[in-house]
Order: structure tokens, then C-alpha cells, then sequence
């Protein structure tokens, strides 16, 4: 049963107030398509769970789509903070659910194995640990130790970006997949956007690549560029122009309003020609060929 | 032959890499991902780096576009982020890693969450990541901050995104941790903590500094009692540094902050792009 | 046409697979490999079939030698044995899985662990590898017994290493439980329970056979109500099952025991060495 | 710096009253070459941790080297009982420790993440739980929903045959996996056998099928047809022949010692030239090669 879908299925699979995982990390391989497809049918009230994000969360506040966000971090990295989020986090607009790295993972972990709540020796110094209701100080049962447990972290929908899917959902990440798998195996419905749908047969040849099998599926969404402004390698590298345009609006900005409107009022396909001139996108092609290791940059 | 204070900071980290376990690149931070290429090109060619989701790589160019593409080249397996996470950061096999956070304090609780008071805050940074596992568990840490100053290095972080939850070795051992020390290398100084209950220790102070100007500029107390000043790094480290693994100077980025970073991170992505463009151009003339 | 016992068992454990979901293949059971590979070619194309670690193969001939290798020529994605199993097992993943166990009572309760007393073991079993986790937590679960008797459906099996923990619908659903069937398949009958108060449904008994002789070689009670005659299977999955799944009938394996089914083995391991060595012939020929 | 070793290698890493956990599962894959070095070189007291096993455990124990196994279950599968475990077993000459699969699988990811225990939603009715030290009813700290705790199972050593590896360890199945890649992150050494040592380059290019990272191993043994008479799928088929002259042997039978004496007097060499002749080795390949899925075969 193909479950090949167009990129406005998301409108339909994604529900206003619906917890959102969103995979990727850092400026890595967020799924950009589908963050913007929820700003075009003007989703409400999200619920983001990001482990490591920045644009994809960022840009989602700033569409107005978002209630709350669980993180581990967000930033812009080298750009700066993500202002957006910042903005509404500290007005209060947006709830702030900051949790440690490998507790947000280990929850994910623990609802796709249909486990209640996973203890670890988690960071008893913090103060993230006892004003966060998903997290309890326990104690092993066995030894006695200190453990921290975490409560099993359920997305309604996880929305993740591959490389190539194969039309069961069958997916595989050539390059960076960062907590994509554990958010695919944690939520209750996936949405998987691709660069490119390829038979089933090539997926059987390289099956070893294969990151997250087709059960887990249900639906598949091709989108070239689909990462972009992110980075998919080794596809194509990061827009570095495009980021850094978006990183000088600046909450309240009436350009913002623009750009919100603009991203609303077109299509992917629209969006692609208006950002991805022939020539960009070659380039974005390019700076990920000439990443090198240094015996032959030598 | 000056030695830049960001070329300092990259040699002093790359000495904190050992030549075992594992090494994880976080988010971007060319400042200590520069060290751990040096030292992996040198003295810890037996350190497993990890970036992105790329075990094993080899060491790559600080290209600003092009290092992630890299590591995947390079690499010989592909990490999970959950099982091969948990097992490295909490199994005893991650050794160093390192932080920049916003605050630091001088019981070694770092903030990279909040300022201002928790109930209300001011502002919201980024988030701490991994940073509040990795500091209670790894063997090595270190702290850089590029803007040595009592706003940085303050008498009490305003909330504990992390810390070293046991410092001293028998404490550690104790509690199951593996012991190693706990350093901050500033554009200022280095210092350690070896023990709950003792202040920092003023390591050393870079050439030019006298030790007052780190003391007035730290927010803790600091014991000045051995304190020296930093020797220069080494000239084969420098010279790797500067001519093969960060000819562009990206690690300058960990150091700089605001506008004078962005317009920094500007140069380098146009240089970046135009070099891509050239190349196209090139490759279609060919 | 006669149709075996092994074939019929094959046949009525194939529409226990449904059209969704995910089915593991555990130990070597050619019976219940079989009746997975009939639904995968008929009525259940969209299941997931994971043989060893291969995930989503597609149907396979039941070659003893081959049909490990053939998994991993047709199939999707590669198995970890635990995130993946964990997942599948507990997470309302699976959906049928047939077991052989040596003992099962009335209570549900099945036994491949040991036979006698526990305290002071008389047989050591195998072990119930995944059993218990999977009766416990499956949509649907099937025992099939080649060799139905009071020795193996018992009044009460020795030790419990596993059973249905609960087995009515509405208590299911109350502890976090898919509700689904609970069959038994021998060579005698199926029977099904679906309430933990009330006895096993004698469902149907073999042609042939009387509702006495399977109640007088049955060692808990049966309720007898509404028992039918075994339907005969339908006739394409008879002949997809001789002609191109078990053409050399590996499935009556598991309904043979002890130098019987040394016997049969050796004869379908004679057969298949023999071929792989005219194929040899053959190559080397040509 | 390379772990390269000679077989022989397994006679000091491996030491008397080892808990040493057995890769493979079902008659595929096992660390047969391993396992017949720990009975060359008369190991004693050894504490077995066997998922799915067979022949590898059934062995050891006939060659007098187990004080205990822990297992899920053991069994020669088409071809009876493991007699000699049983009989170890039903003499009370070994200790049997059975333990649910998942709950193995469970304690074993424990240990490799350095979680001193994992609860889970285990099988509540299986008289299994409650003589098992190991095993505890607990309750979720959250939910307060029935758990069973399971405690991390830290294997001394762990022995794992795999298909290709480097001399740094970064080790790939290119067929049935089982166990291996748990058993490798939670055991204090693990042992790798390859059917074949490659560059590092060759690992690079196939990075997606490398189970094991190199930084959990500490020697690489290359051993051709390491796993034989088990099947090494795609390259091998079990060799049922041999599996079924060695299920003839009965406890007490003087045949078995004259069959223990003969592996404890040849290199491992001499086992392949004494049981794996041109023509066999051929037709276990062959056996593999025939193997097809049903599409093909019609």
C-alpha cells in the first residue's frame, strides 16, 4: 500500500496543539518543508519537541504556530540566538520546556519501547531536574543508586527529513540523522519528507542504510531540497545567505509580517524557484563536495 | 611570531585530548572542534572523534560550509543518536568536552539556560544540550569562554544548567564517575578545580596579563598561590593549525561576540561561497 | 486431494496473520515460517515480515540451507536486536506469533522451560527465548502442538514461563494491552480462549476426528458448545504451499519428534546438499 | 594502533570464571572459532550469557569449561535438545539461569549505557521473575503502572564473529547480527573474529554497515569460516552434516572425549583442513548462494 503523499498531506496528519517532533540538529537537516507547510495551513498551538533545533523551531514561533517547546538547546549557532522563540519565550507567549540532552532522548526512547519511564544517572546538579514533572530523583532498585527517571515523551507526529524513501517509508539518512530515529520510533504517526522516492528494489540493495523501517510510517512526502536552508549531506550544504537574512529579522520587525505572509502566500515549488536559482543550488551542491578530510585537503 | 589569543585557546584545549575514548563534537564550535583536529593530527592520533553523526572520522578542514560533509567522508560508522549517546556520555567512554557557557561560577556550576531570576527570566539562552550530563560524567572538561569578565566568570550562576556534580577524585570514585580535571581556558587565563571545597586555581595567565587583571576581572575567588604564566603553544601545532586545519580562522568565531562575530561569520561564508562559484566555473571551462 | 495434518495446521495459522503490523520470525519452525509466507503471498501483502535481522523480507522458498540468506537478499532494513525488538514486542508492534510449547494448561499458562519438579528439575527444556514477553503483549498469539495429548495440554503445566497475563478484552485494554485472540493449534483441533474465567472454546476438530477424542486426550476442560468440523483449507493456499513455499514439506518438521523427525531432516538435508553439489556440476561445467 | 591478533589471543583475554557472553543466535553466527579456543585452551568456570544459543554453548559445556549459563534459551533446534547442557544441568554439574529474552537484551543495554538497571513492561505471569535476583517487581515512578526491573548484565568479555572488520575494530555483519552489537557495548572486552581483516579505506566507503565501532573492541582475530559449522550468512550456509554427527553424541559416550581430545590437540587450522575440504567449503557457499526469495525462485 504506497503511502506516497503530497506536501499538503501534513495539513491533515498534523493537528492544531499536536506535540511535533522535529528531527535534525543544529543547523543539520531539519525538515524545512514541512515546518513550512505547517505555517502555510496555519497550524496553532504546536507543541514542539527539538532536541537540537534552530531555524525549524525558530521560524515555527515565528509563524505563530507554537504553545509550547521542549528543547535541549536552540540557537542559530554562529548567526545568534533564535530571536523568534527568545521573544516568546520571555513575553511568555510561548512555554519554555528546557531539558537535559540525553533525558529528552531517553523519554523518546522509553515510548518507542513502549516503556512507561526510563531511570539513567542523570545531571543531579541541575536545577532543570526538580521543576520538570517528567523527571523524578528514584533510586535503583537493585544498588540503590541515585537515578533520575524520565517520563516517556509521546509526539503526536514526528516530522523528519531523508535522503531517499522508498513508497512503504522505508528511510534512509545518508548523512546527518541526529535524533531522528528515536523521534520516528517515539511517535505516533510519521511524516517523512525526501529528497527523492526510489523503488523499493534500490532501498533492498543498501539496506544497511536504512534508518528507520516502513512500519513506522505513514506518509512520504518528496521534496527536493527539502532541508533547505539547512544542510543535507552530503547532498548540498547550508544556505548561509538565506539563514543570515532571516537572522536580521528581528521580532516585531513589520518585515517579519512580510516574510510570514510571503512564505504563506506560496507554494514549496514557488519557494524553491524564488530561493534555489539554478546556480544556487549548484553551489549549495558544490560546498558540500569540497568538504574534505585533511589527507587529501592536503 | 604573535600568537593570536584565539590560536592560544585552540592549542591549550588541543593539550586536554588524550590519546584514548571518545571525543563528540556538540553544536558549532570551530574553537574546539580546531583543537581536536590538532590533537588528533598529533599527539592523540588514537582519540575516536565523533561529529555529527560520523564515528571515526579523520580530522577535516575548519571549511565552514563544507566541514559536515566531511566527516562523513571520512568516517567508519554512523551513530545513533540515543544508544551510541547514552553509552558514551554515561559509560565511561567520552574523555573531554567543551563548553561555552554564559555563566560560570566558582563552585563550577555553569549556566547556559537562563538570566535573571528563574521564575521570570530575562533572557533565554540556548540551552544546555548535552552539556549538564557530559560535565557530571566525562573524565576531562573544559570551559572557554572568549570574554573573561565578572559577568562570565560571576560569584553565583543565576540557575545551574549543570556541573561537576562530584569534583575530586575520591568523591568520583566514590560515585562511580571517572576522575579527571575540570579547567577553564579564557582569553585571559587558565584555571582548575581539583576539590568541592577549594576555590579555582589560577593556572596560568597569558603572556601580557598580570595576574591582577584575571583576579579583578573573575566573579570567584581564585588561588594565585603557583600560578605562572602560559607558555606559547607549540610551533608544529601552530604552524598545523594555521597552514591545514583552519586557514580560514573560523576558531577566531569562539571568541568574538555580537555584531563583531557576525560581521566575522560574514567573511568567511563569502569567501566560502566564492571559492564554490570559482570552482563551478572552472569545472564547467574544463 | 488428502491434505496433511502439517498442511491444515500450516493453512489455519496463516489466517491468523492479518493485513498490518509486524511478525518475527523466532527459532527455526518451518510450521509457522510457512503459514507467514502463505499470508505474505496472499491475504497479508502489507505485513512486515522480519526473519533473523532482516526487516521486510518478502516471502521466501523454505529451503533448510537457504532461507536465512534469502532473507537478507529481499529485504528492507537491518534488525538491531534490541531498540527494534523492544519496540516490535512491547510497543504494540507484533501482531501474531506462534509458539510450540511443551506443556500449556488451561489457565493459558505454557511451559518450555523444564518438566518436573522446579525445585529439582527431571528435563531441562530450551528456555522460552522470547515467549513470555510476547504472549503477554502480542495482538493475537497461536500454540501449535503437533502432538496434542493430557502430556501436553495439561491441567497444569510444571512451571509457568510464560502465559496471557490478561486475557479478556476489557482487561487488555485496562493494563495498556492490544485485545486479540488466544489460539491453540494441534494436530487434532483449534481451540481459543478469550475470558481468564471461563475454559478453552474447543472452536473445531480435525476431519476425522470425534469432539470425544479431542476432549479424552485434552487434560483441561474444553467448552464443547458450538464445536464444528476443521473447514478444509482453501485450495490456492494449499497449492502455493506445495508448489512454490515448502515444496519439500520442511513445515511437517514440527509436527514430528524425536527420530522421526531426525529422520525427515535428514532426508530434506541429503536432498538439498545433493543439489547444491549438481549445481556445482552444473557451473563448473559450463 | 592496530588490534590485530592471533587466535591464540583469546587464551589472556579470556580468564577462568569469565562472564562471557556468546554472540550469534539460533544456529547462525555463533563464535564457533572462539569457542573452540577457550576449550583448546581448558578455560574453567565459565559464566555463559547466550541469548539464542546452540551448539556454541552445548559445546563448551561438553568440553567441561561452564560453571553456568545464562540464556533465554538453548537448543540444537531441528536437531534435538542441547543434550550436554542438559545433562549439566540436570546433574546440577552447572547451574542453568534462564532469563525472559528481552529482559537479557534489556540488562545487557543497561550495562552498555551505564544504567545500573531498566524497568520494563515484562512478562508479569512468568514464574521466571521471582527467583531471579536479578529480576524485581517495581512500579513506575510516574504512572504507577507493575514494571519488572531488570539489573545491567556487564559480561567480562564478549566473543562476536563478524564478517569484515578493520584493525581498529570497527566491525560489520553483513548478515544475521542477533545479540552482537549489545553484547559488544556491554561487556569490558570484546573479542572480534572476522571471516575476513579489511583497510580501514574498505570500512569508510560501507561506513552504514558497521555495527560495532572499533572504540568497544579491543582484538581483531581473522578467522575464515569462524562461525562454521554455524551458518555466516551471505557467505556460508551451517553445516548441517557436521552439526548432525556432533547431536549423535550422548553424555558419557567415550566417543565425546575421543571428539573433545581431538579439538584440544589441533590449531584451528587443522579443524578447517580436517572438516572443511575444497568440495564442502564450495557447497556451504553454494547452500548460501541458493537461498533466493520467492519472486526469484518461481
Amino acid at each position: 500500500m504506497s503511502k506516497l503523499a503530497p506536501l499538503s498531506a501534513i495539513d491533515d496528519l498534523v493537528r492544531d496543539g499536536d506535540m511535533v517532533a522535529l528531527g535534525g540538529g543544529w543547523l543539520a537537516n531539519h525538515p524545512m518543508a514541512a515546518v513550512r507547510q505547517l505555517i502555510r495551513s496555519g497550524k496553532k498551538d504546536l507543541r514542539l519537541v527539538s532536541n537540537i533545533g534552530s531555524i525549524d523551531v525558530d521560524l515555527l514561533v515565528a509563524g505563530d504556530c507554537v504553545a509550547e517547546v521542549h528543547y535541549s538547546m536552540v540557537s542559530l549557532e554562529a548567526f545568534g540566538f533564535a530571536n523568534h522563540m527568545r521573544a516568546g519565550f520571555e513575553s511568555g507567549r510561548v512555554k519554555a520546556k528546557e531539558i537535559p540532552g540525553l533525558a529528552m532522548l531517553i523519554g523518546l526512547d522509553a515510548a518507542g519501547r513502549g516503556i512507561p519511564s526510563i531511570s539513567y544517572v542523570g545531571p543531579f546538579g541541575s536545577d532543570l531536574i526538580d521543576c520538570n514533572p517528567d523527571l523524578k530523583r528514584v533510586k535503583c532498585p537493585f544498588s540503590d543508586r541515585d537515578m533520575i527517571a524520565v517520563r516517556a515523551i509521546k509526539p503526536d507526529v514526528a516530522l523528519l527529513h531523508v535522503t531517499r524513501c522508498d513508497s512503504d517509508g522505508n528511510a534512509q539518512w545518508h548523512g546527518t540523522v541526529a535524533p531522528d530515529v528515536v523521534m520516528g520510533k517515539a511517535a505516533k504517526r510519521v511524516i517523512i519528507t525526501c529528497e527523492e522516492v526510489v523503488s523499493r528494489g534500490e532501498i533492498v540493495k543498501t539496506a544497511a542504510a536504512t534508518g528507520l523501517p516502513g512500519y513506522y510510517v505513514e506518509a512520504v512526502i518528496e521534496v527536493p531540497f527539502g532541508a533547505h536552508p539547512c544542510s543535507h549531506v552530503p547532498r548540498y550544504a547550508m544556505d548561509a545567505f538565506n539563514i543570515w537574512d532571516y537572522s536580521e529579522l528581528k521580532p516585531g520587525d513589520p518585515k517579519l509580517a512580510d516574510f510570514i505572509a510571503r512564505l504563506r502566500g506560496e507554494s514549496e515549488v514557488e519557494y524553491r524557484a524564488r530561493v534555489l536559482d539554478r546556480e544556487t543550488a549548484q553551489i549549495l551542491r558544490t560546498l558540500a563536495d569540497l568538504g574534505r578530510p585533511l589527507a587529501e585537503a592536503a | 611570531m604573535k600568537v593570536e589569543t584565539h590560536e592560544l585557546m585552540v592549542c591549550l584545549i588541543a593539550n586536554e585530548v588524550r590519546n584514548h575514548g571518545v571525543v563528540v563534537f556538540g553544536s558549532y564550535t570551530p574553537l574546539a572542534y580546531s583543537s581536536y583536529m590538532l590533537a588528533k593530527l598529533t599527539h592523540a592520533k588514537d582519540v575516536t572523534l565523533i561529529g555529527y553523526n560520523a564515528i571515526d572520522m579523520s580530522a577535516v578542514e575548519m571549511s565552514y560550509f563544507g566541514h559536515e560533509a566531511a566527516a562523513y567522508k571520512c568516517s567508519t560508522a554512523r551513530m545513533d543518536a540515543l544508544n551510541e549517546v547514552n553509552s558514551i556520555h554515561l559509560s565511561h567512554r567520552g574523555t573531554v568536552e567543551c563548553i561555552s557557557p554564559a555563566q560560570i561560577d566558582g563552585s563550577g556550576a555553569f549556566n547556559t539556560s537562563i538570566i535573571g531570576d528563574p521564575a521570570q527570566p530575562k533572557v533565554y539562552l540556548p540551552g544546555q544540550a548535552g552539556a549538564s550530563d557530559v560535565a557530571q560524567h566525562y573524565e576531562r572538561m573544559v570551559f572557554y569562554i572568549g570574554n573573561h569578565s565578572t559577568r562570565t566568570l560571576v560569584p553565583k550562576v543565576d540557575f545551574v544548567s549543570g556541573n561537576r556534580w562530584k569534583i575530586s577524585a575520591t568523591e568520583r570514585r566514590k560515585h562511580g564517575l571517572v576522575p579527571g580535571p575540570y579547567k577553564v581556558v579564557t582569553n585571559m587565563a587558565v584555571m582548575d578545580k581539583d576539590d568541592e571545597d577549594r576555590p579555582f586555581r589560577l593556572v596560568s595567565v597569558h603572556p601580557g596579563l598580570s595576574v591582577e587583571d584575571v583576579v579583578s576581572q573573575t566573579g570567584f575567588e581564585l588561588d594565585t598561590t603557583d600560578t605562572i604564566v602560559t607558555p606559547d603553544p607549540d610551533t608544529v601545532h601552530l604552524d598545523l593549525l594555521r597552514t591545514r586545519i583552519d586557514p580560514r580562522g573560523t576558531a577566531k568565531l569562539g571568541i568574538l561576540g555580537g555584531q563583531e562575530r557576525r560581521d566575522y561569520l560574514r567573511q568567511i561564508i563569502e569567501y566560502e561561497w566564492q571559492r564554490a562559484k570559482d570552482h563551478l566555473k572552472l569545472s564547467a571551462a574544463a
